[in-house]
């Protein structure tokens, strides 16, 4: 390690974030990353820089952070697990965040390590709740980045909230491919949205990263050809109501929090060491209900949605993650 | 009036070679002019000046008494230039009417219309006695057809001159009759004719003046009246050449080469032996199967039935590699495609294949000190020019990649050498001495079959001479006894006389 | 076979098609063009920038994307036809003018499209990996079988491409020039104008690859094209380089990768995800064994002068 | 320019160097071996797995990466080798055999080796992306000069490889396979077991690349390889398909490299990042104009039999 810039000092906090494929601009989840630390900037007054990675400098971005001495730095994504377990230990004197910390293949993180992890499953289980109540065609689908373990939580989320609510309906499941590079992929992701809307379904929740912009384009087209919007899609990660009227809700994976949390543990010289657990619980996941979307989601399927939440809550619900 | 084409003081250069220095050369209106000289004398090199694809470093061409200032294609097309190149130029996956009119095609708007293309081209081929079926594609069409399109293509372009290089060099005997009845019948037409050639016979019969090249400079132009074939080939070489070759007679032994019902492609069933010392020679028009049995003994082609065995093994259906080893020397038909490594040296290339050998290597490196030294004798013994073993075969004139082949194969020491065209486009120099090269073979004791078309060849080396005519042995005929006729009418198709 | 499956293979299949096109103009003229790939990414991008620069601008700075004048995606396609032409045309300096290597100079075109895209979207967009949304083109069509008029040129372009190779002169001297250059020399024939033209050609087919891409998406990713350039370079060998050929494998890659998808699940992920190119491997080794390519194909032709 | 800037321009020449030498290899016995990109890939995952294979795990699972005997990272230099030797020979057998077009051969096995990477790294270290840290090969050397044993066959490799060509009886007939096959084969030497042993020798050396590149870092990443094997390509042919020129070429890119990162923040990132290949553009475009290919490069031989 460098200096050791000692945390919780009253000069600008500076920290380095590294994104995941998809990168900035997604409009979903990394977006969701950069919103936490924009509001920090606004909030806390810290500063920040990002880096973009293009194929194997991950880690590199991490390092370059790091030995600019950087008192704070986070990776977005599984992806880095292996490489922030490295370089936090060659950075000893500095924290280190990861987003989706992957616990399978590193159980336990470093002491100068926040692993930030999500039960996704419990959010996707809402949601999907909701495609179950709403779909007019009993049939609704599922686009997933990359196959994933991660992914198939949010697949298993939301196929148990869907027959939850509606057994006889139909879980179309469809996967962007098998390397990360499937969650940058708006291309493949039209595609796949246009063979589920083909095959009759009415709703789609993608997990998937900016491949679900190509979701988005596919409702788009359909509803603007027919005048009417009769396609829809289940935004994730960050409210993704911009994307169109087609934006049935969306599954809120609060990295936005997370993120700001972090930060602001740090500044405040309480850094959140260890690995950290975000459900419905922790406010750390939830589903887009406002003024915005609030037509398309009638009040009698708000109130079931609420209550399946608070079964949840209680215990009475184990949303299965495979 | 001014003469067709004159060419004064040209100088040419290449990278390590001179081609053209000082030469001069006059064309009248409406003569047919031969060019001769030995292998790289720099005919061709001249003649691509006159047709725009290589501009001179010195020197003024005037073409119908118009100074050439601009050596482009177009250019000596517009100035009424035609040439026939040795190697054609041709877009063989087109037809007939689309190579003939490319450059200036017809269009309607901005389409190709090749009905009137077609319509040209047949009016062309019937205005100068030149058929060939605008349909076709070149590359299914006979070298002799390609050539007929090759001349028509040129006179499609209005040319005023036709220049030739080596037109008859893949001609058979009957092919090139009729090239030569062509050409006079442009001159009657009143149209021009330049061509290169190595055959002398052909030059004496065919031409009206001469102009002989030798190392790059002009020798001088004769009228052909005023010369034999033997002046003539005394000044391309400036030596006298012995055109007639003392033959001492066969002492044949044991049969070397064993061939018995052997078939492939066109060939259909042939039956010979060679034996030790003798020279066997096949004759016959092109396209009769020799090609296949010289493949097929070469290893380059599996027969389809029959056998052949060489020293007792039987290798019909063998590759390359064992046809090599059981002691084959073979000069290809095709040196350009088979000969030669263009990329290596004159020495690699005059060892290659025989590398394993404990002389050449050791442990798998190279013996660089005996290559050398016998390749140097080699190119001395052979006369390769120039006489630097280093040289890439590449930089050579096809006469001296020819000698390269020839030097190769003799020194391997082979108990059977297939001989295929072995002079074909060599000068008279060069003919002389491959001539007696195979003679010596013969003599030192190698079975020695010969494949020519050129029936003097095979006159002058047989001992005996096969026949082939539609892919089997027409018959069989004593060297002694042969004559051109007598081969002639075998070659055709009729009864032995 | 719902017509929606075959309109989406025909989605996939269109940008394929275009390059697959410019392949055939371009190998057929002699010149080797991996650069494909590249040309079709920065195509793909200056459609998308152009797009983005033409959309009109609210109070707060933000693109009223669908404001946008109908125009103004076109001005969009103009741009990545023109990109086409000018990358093609570097393509064209580096191996006809210079008489380097095609492959290389392909592969370096790649990169560096690669690498100057992701640049370029950074000034643009602020991110290396995203455009921004921008103004979608119309799209025409009956039921499923709406397309942009992009993709539409795709399937039309087959056809066209197919004339001007064996009706109109151009293509019979472009054929010429890829057999023996030297022959339509001696004729007169300029063979490097002639392989330029067919660049630049190639490029702007090629170009409105890119174009279908990004405007079937309305934006661009980071390495968006992800390899359909050299799927394209597969389907002219695999289509023995004449269009109906290429066209063909064009819309079997397509078939397999629309395939995939209702396979997921029922076979190995890893197999789904790689049958288009495991089918590229097959069917290179055992249908193209035997093609003949242009006789002059990758070989640079010096004039003799 | 001081010592550990020059043992790093080594250390980052070192799989290029020996790329670069598999594709003279090959190159000079007429086969275009774009694969050599997919061929390092594929080794270095090899050597990354069966490293990890041969270590002792604990008794909780956990792989002891520290208590790995001495030889265990050679096992994955065996492996990385072996498995150069296989992808090549796929090459071989796709465009010798078969005669496909070894332009796209190459393509499509890169692809393939970036899928069957990934997936077999998923496989056996649950990501796609990264593997475990594995046992790490020992550095001999001196000072700043210090490298593992494969970086420095490396540097043995460019007058091994020189020697080999231009002085053993394989390398002349390689390079008469090379400018002829046919006359070759009328010598009795086969062009296809030439083609076939070159391919295999050149994929040991680009395996043998692919190694040094895993070694250095002791795991493998997803397309850790990034570009080099192209990179490598093109300085075959920068170097005019001679050992030396090769080497000099590489040590050029790898040069260009090393002083890419002092750059870094000066310019953009991106920019940096394509030097080397802005490099390859401009070189090509510039020096090896006029360079002249294996006669027989890139056209499949057939028999004539
Ligand atoms: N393009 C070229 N580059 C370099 N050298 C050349 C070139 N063309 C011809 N030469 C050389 O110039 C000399 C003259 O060649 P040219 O082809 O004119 O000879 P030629 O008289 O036609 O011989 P042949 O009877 O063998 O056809 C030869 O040494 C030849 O190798
Ligand atoms: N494949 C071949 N096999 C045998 N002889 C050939 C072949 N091709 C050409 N020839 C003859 O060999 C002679 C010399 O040809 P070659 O092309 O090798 O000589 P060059 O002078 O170097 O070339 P050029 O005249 O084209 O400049 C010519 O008479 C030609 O007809
Ligand atoms: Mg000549
Ligand atoms: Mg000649």
């Amino acid at each position: 390690g460098k200096s050791d810039p000692a945390p919780g000092t009253t000069g600008a906090l500076k920290v380095g974030l590294v994104f995941d494929v998809g990168g900035r601009g997604d409009r979903s989840f990394n977006d969701a990353a950069y919103a936490g630390l924009e509001r920090a900037k606004k909030e806390l007054g810290i500063e920040f820089e990002y880096f973009e990675p293009t194929h194997a400098d991950r880690e590199a971005g991490l390092r370059k952070y790091a030995e600019q001495g950087a008192p704070l730095v986070i990776g977005v994504g599984f992806a880095f697990t292996d490489s922030i377990a490295k370089v936090s230990a060659d950075f000893p004197g500095q924290h280190f965040a990861c987003v989706d910390w992957d616990t399978g293949s590193a159980p336990k993180p470093p002491a100068n390590v926040a692993a930030l992890r999500f039960r996704e499953e419990e959010g996707c289980f809402l949601v999907g709740a909701i495609a179950g109540l709403t779909t007019k065609t009993g049939k609704v689908g599922f686009v997933g980045g990359m196959e994933i373990p991660l992914i198939h939580k949010f697949r298993a989320g939301f196929a148990a909230g869907v027959k939850a609510v509606n057994p006889s309906c139909e879980v179309l499941v469809a996967f962007a491919g098998l390397t990360p590079e499937a969650f940058k992929d708006p291309v493949k992701g039209k595609e796949l949205a246009r063979s589920q809307y083909g095959a009759g379904a009415d709703i789609i929740f993608h997990a998937s990263g900016s491949t679900g912009l190509g979701v988005f384009e596919e409702a788009r087209a359909r509803n603007r050809e027919r005048g009417t919007v009769t396609h829809f899609v289940i935004g994730v990660d960050a409210d993704q109501w911009e994307e169109g009227g087609h934006v049935l809700t969306s599954m809120l994976k609060r990295v936005d929090v997370a993120v700001f949390d972090v930060v602001k543990g740090t500044k405040a010289g309480t850094f959140p060491a260890g690995v950290h657990e975000f459900g419905l619980k922790e406010d750390g996941l939830g589903y887009v209900r406002d003024d915005r979307n609030r037509a398309l989601i009638p009040d009698t399927v708000a109130q079931k949605v609420d209550a399946l939440k608070a079964e949840i809550l209680a215990g009475r619900i184990t949303v299965p993650v495979r | 009036m001014a003469a067709a084409v004159e060419m004064v003081g040209i100088e040419k250069r290449f990278p390590r070679v001179v081609a053209n220095v000082g030469v001069n050369l006059v064309v009248e209106e409406g003569e047919i002019h031969a060019l001769a000289g030995e292998n790289g004398a720099g005919k061709s090199t001249l003649m691509k000046i006159l047709c725009g694809l290589h501009a001179p470093d010195a020197g003024v061409v005037r073409i119908f008494g118009r100074e050439v200032t601009d050596f482009r294609p177009a250019a000596a097309i517009a100035a009424g230039i035609g040439m026939v190149h040795q190697h054609f130029m041709q877009v063989p996956t087109l037809t007939v009417a689309e190579n003939v009119v490319l450059g200036e095609e017809p269009r309607r708007g901005p389409f190709f219309d090749r009905r009137r293309a077609e319509e040209r081209v047949a009016e062309l081929g019937s205005r100068f006695g030149l058929p060939v079926d605008p349909r076709a594609r070149i590359e299914d069409l006979p070298v002799g057809l390609q050539q007929r399109v090759e001349i028509l293509k040129v006179l499609a372009r209005g040319a005023r001159v036709l220049i030739l290089d080596e037109p008859t060099a893949v001609l058979t005997p009957q092919e090139s009759e009729s090239l030569y009845a062509t050409l006079r019948s442009l001159k009657s037409q009143g149209r021009t004719v330049i061509f290169i050639s190595h055959k002398l016979r052909e030059v004496r019969a065919a031409a009206d003046r001469l102009t002989v090249l030798r190392r790059g400079r002009t020798v001088g132009t004769v009228p052909i009246g005023e010369v034999d074939e033997a002046k003539i080939a005394e000044m391309m070489i400036g030596r006298p050449v012995l055109f007639e070759i003392e033959k001492t007679p066969a002492a044949p032994a044991g049969a070397v080469l064993e061939v018995r019902d052997l078939a492939g492609g066109r060939l259909r069933g042939v039956t010979f032996d060679v034996r030790a010392g003798e020279i066997v020679g096949v004759a016959g028009v092109e396209g009769n199967g020799q090609s296949e049995l010289v493949e097929i003994l070469s290893g380059l082609r599996q027969a389809g039935s029959g056998t052949a065995r060489l020293r007792g093994r039987e290798l019909s259906r063998a590759g390359p590699a064992a046809w090599f080893e059981a002691g084959l020397g073979v000069i290809p038909e095709d040196r350009n495609l088979r000969g030669l490594i263009g990329e290596m040296s004159v020495a690699d290339n005059l060892i290659l294949g025989r590398h394993r050998q404990p002389r050449y290597s050791r442990a798998g490196i190279v013996a660089g000190a005996a290559r050398d030294a016998d390749a140097a004798g080699l190119v001395e013994r052979f006369d390769i020019r120039p006489a630097d073993p280093r040289a890439e075969a590449e930089s050579l004139s096809g006469g001296n990649r020819q000698k390269v082949v020839v030097a190769r194969e003799l020194s391997r020491v082979p108990g059977l050498l297939v001989a295929a065209h072995p002079t074909r486009g060599v000068d008279v120099g060069a003919i002389e001495f491959i001539h007696r090269s195979i003679l010596a073979e013969r003599a030192r004791g190698a079975a020695v079959l010969l494949v020519s078309s050129e029936l003097p060849e095979i006159l002058a080396l047989a001992d005996r001479i096969l026949v082939l005519c539609g892919g089997a042995i027409a018959g069989e005929v004593r060297g002694a006894e042969a004559t051109e006729r007598g081969l002639g009418v075998l070659m055709t198709g009729g009864a032995p006389a | 076979m719902t017509p929606e499956f075959i309109a989406g293979i025909l989605t996939v299949a269109a940008p394929l098609l275009l390059a697959a096109m410019g392949g055939v103009v371009s190998e057929r003229s002699g010149v080797v063009n991996i650069a494909l790939e590249g040309t079709m990414l920065a195509s793909a991008f200056a459609f998308t920038a152009v797009t983005h620069a033409f959309e009109p601008v609210g109070p707060d700075g933000r693109h009223l994307v669908d404001a946008a004048g109908a125009w103004v995606p076109f001005a969009g396609v103009a741009a990545g036809l023109a990109c086409g032409v000018l990358v093609s045309l570097l393509h064209a300096l580096v191996c006809i003018r210079v008489g380097a290597n095609q492959v290389v100079s392909g592969i370096a075109i790649n990169i560096l499209a690669v690498g100057a895209t992701q640049f370029a979207c950074t000034l643009v967009f602020e991110s290396s990996s995203n455009s921004a949304r921008v103004a979608s083109l119309p799209r025409w069509g009956l039921g499923a079988f709406t397309f942009t008029p992009a993709a539409w040129a795709s399937f039309v372009a087959v056809p066209v491409v197919t004339l001007l190779l064996f009706r109109t002169v151009f293509g019979l001297r472009l054929r010429a020039v890829g057999e023996n250059p030297d022959a339509a020399e001696t004729l007169g024939v300029r063979p490097g104008a002639i392989r330029t033209a067919a660049l630049a050609l190639s490029g702007a087919l090629a170009g409105l690859g890119g174009v279908v891409l990004a405007a079937d998406v309305s934006q661009f990713v980071q390495n968006m094209t992800a390899g359909r350039g050299y799927i394209a370079l597969a389907a002219v060998i695999f289509g023995k380089w004449n269009p109906w050929g290429a066209a063909a494998a064009c819309l079997l890659f397509a078939a397999a990768e629309k395939a995939q998808v209702p396979l997921q699940g029922k076979i190995p992920p890893q197999l789904a995800q790689s049958l288009p190119y495991l089918l590229t491997i097959l069917v290179l080794a055992g249908f193209v064994g035997r093609a003949r390519a242009p006789a002059a194909l990758g070989k640079p032709h010096e004039s003799s002068r």
